[in-house]
């Protein structure tokens, strides 16, 4: 039994599943062992859409207290963004934006990936 | 011999995922690796031992329950379960087990990869 | 220790992305991950698909060595087992995007 | 008036469209519009009558038991629903019947519009 | 009656490329459908979205009249709630890519 | 209660999810009223890789049976094999290759259209 870094990637945007919540209370869920794991929390692709300031975040807000009050960071890719028309001054506060050569650094950093 | 962790999010049939959690976690199993299984989301639907369909000889829940004979742990997510409807997983097969994340936190804890689909 | 790139089709595409700034990219194409077009398999990275997986979609010849090389595509695509796969994720760190 | 057929394809939470089909559903009968949906594939879970989470007051089950309050005519595909183990339908909430695809051939002739998701 | 397309993003892009070959197609977005990118909607379509598809997304400024000129895409979208759509149901014959 | 003519749109590939087979399923269903409804069967976008010569239709081949012996069309979208780099000589017995416009044709004398 060790600490492992797990690195959340989420890829599907708000709501049309329920993973980009679903996703979060895992990545809540993981830090909840005694061995207190590590999250950061990547959105890539047509997930970087939950990162839009007017995204209705009721029932997601808790998991990211959460994750907040751990020092998780959240980090949104950039070329995604930029692939579908979103300027940076519509993300929300809280999100790291990351262009892929630093998302890949994370990867290399993280014991264990999860997609969602 | 390595401890394989799985997170399966998907249900029986409509997706492929399940099918492809079972070949890579049996190969595993096989092979002599150990093999712990977090059942998240829809994922719960899979060890319902009622699945019944008479041109299919081998259902989903059989192959879960081969990888339980195997030696495979099995834990499937308790709120997932009863969102499901399926009672604290009163209909399931011998051997899969209800929990929650802080199961799955300690799976990741004590594996040496992580693989989920 | 490199890293192995689980990869299906519906967000592959971003998996790929990643693996192509990875030196050492170890990619395996699972179930539907067979229909993403060879042009976005990283250049560097060694490509494996599940056979089986291969076969029932009709496209052992789609994706095989002579096909890559008759239509300019940039790879070669070696295919397993689960046997092998499961090898693969013993000796290498599993990025997942299955 | 109109009558209107729905085809639902897929389950609970997972995937947004049963709350899609259930809004859509709704207003028509709102409207006055006749409504018969056939349950497909993992369409099933749906009407699941035990499903119970504590922060959710509505569950989807009770968005479908409004649709039959309300006059909706539901009947789910049988080999789906005992494929995935749920014993012809025993834990359905009431109102929703157990049949099969020529039930759904008879929506098909009888309604003006199908709608499926 | 015409053609209602009924277009979520999962395979939405047949619905709009059908509705491309349709003089009198109207296209309504439902749940994700409405991150489909604008510059797929049919020129001579008109395009609806469910309001509170839109709303709860944070989309409402993007697929405005605004954005849509300041950024020289295609069309206006206009938000209708679930009773229109019933209604645009009622008169029209329905496609599905929902 | 009319004869209607339905038809069923198939976009997503054999066998990440089980469409593929089931969209045949309810294919035949639909004709099993009494009033005899008639289906086509349309692939388009990822669904037109179900018509490649080599994919294994052993739980397929006996809704393929019955469309075939009602005569039901079983149509591939043109485009999108171009798209996918798939040649027409590729494409099993029993699919007719056809342009979007004349799918279009189809989708107007249809009553009703199904997707999968």
């Amino acid at each position: 039994m060790a600490q492992k870094n797990v690195l959340v990637m989420i890829n599907r945007p708000p709501y049309g599943s329920i993973y980009y919540t679903e996703g979060l209370r895992a990545a809540v869920g993981v830090t909840s062992g005694v061995d207190e794991n590590r999250v950061t929390v990547a959105y890539l692709g047509d997930g970087v859409h939950f990162a839009l300031t007017g995204v209705d975040r009721k029932d997601t807000d808790k998991y990211l207290g959460t994750l907040k009050k751990q020092g998780a960071r959240l980090v949104v890719q950039k070329e995604s963004l930029k692939e579908r028309g979103i300027k940076e001054e519509e993300v929300g506060e809280g999100f790291e934006i990351l262009p892929i050569k630093e998302i890949f650094l994370l990867l290399q950093g993280a014991d264990f990936t999860m997609d969602f | 011999m390595a401890k394989l962790g799985f997170m399966l999010t998907l249900g029986p049939f409509q997706f492929e995922n399940w099918e492809t959690t079972c070949n890579i976690a049996k190969a595993a199993l096989d092979k002599g690796h150990e093999v712990k299984m977090f059942l998240y989301l829809d994922g719960v639907y899979n060890p319902i031992k009622l699945q019944t369909f008479p041109d299919m000889p081998v259902m989903p829940k059989d192959r879960f329950a081969e990888l339980v004979a195997k030696g495979a742990k099995i834990i499937a997510c308790g709120i997932c379960v009863n969102a499901r409807g399926l009672e604290k997983g009163k209909d399931y097969i011998p051997g899969v087990t209800v929990g929650g994340l802080p199961d799955f936190a300690e799976i990741v804890s004590d594996v040496d990869r992580l693989i989920t689909l | 220790m490199g890293n192995l790139y689980l990869i299906n089709k519906e967000y592959g595409e971003n998996g790929l992305n990643l693996a192509s700034q990875d030196k050492e990219a170890i990619v395996v194409l699972l179930h539907d991950g067979v229909y993403i077009s060879p042009k976005l398999y990283p250049s560097k990275a060694k490509i494996y698909a599940i056979k089986q997986d291969v076969e029932k979609r009709g496209l052992s010849g789609k994706l095989s060595a002579k096909y890559m090389v008759a239509f300019s595509l940039p790879k070669h695509v070696e295919y397993i087992d689960y046997y092998r796969l499961v090898d693969l994720i013993a000796e290498n760190k599993v990025i997942n995007f299955a």
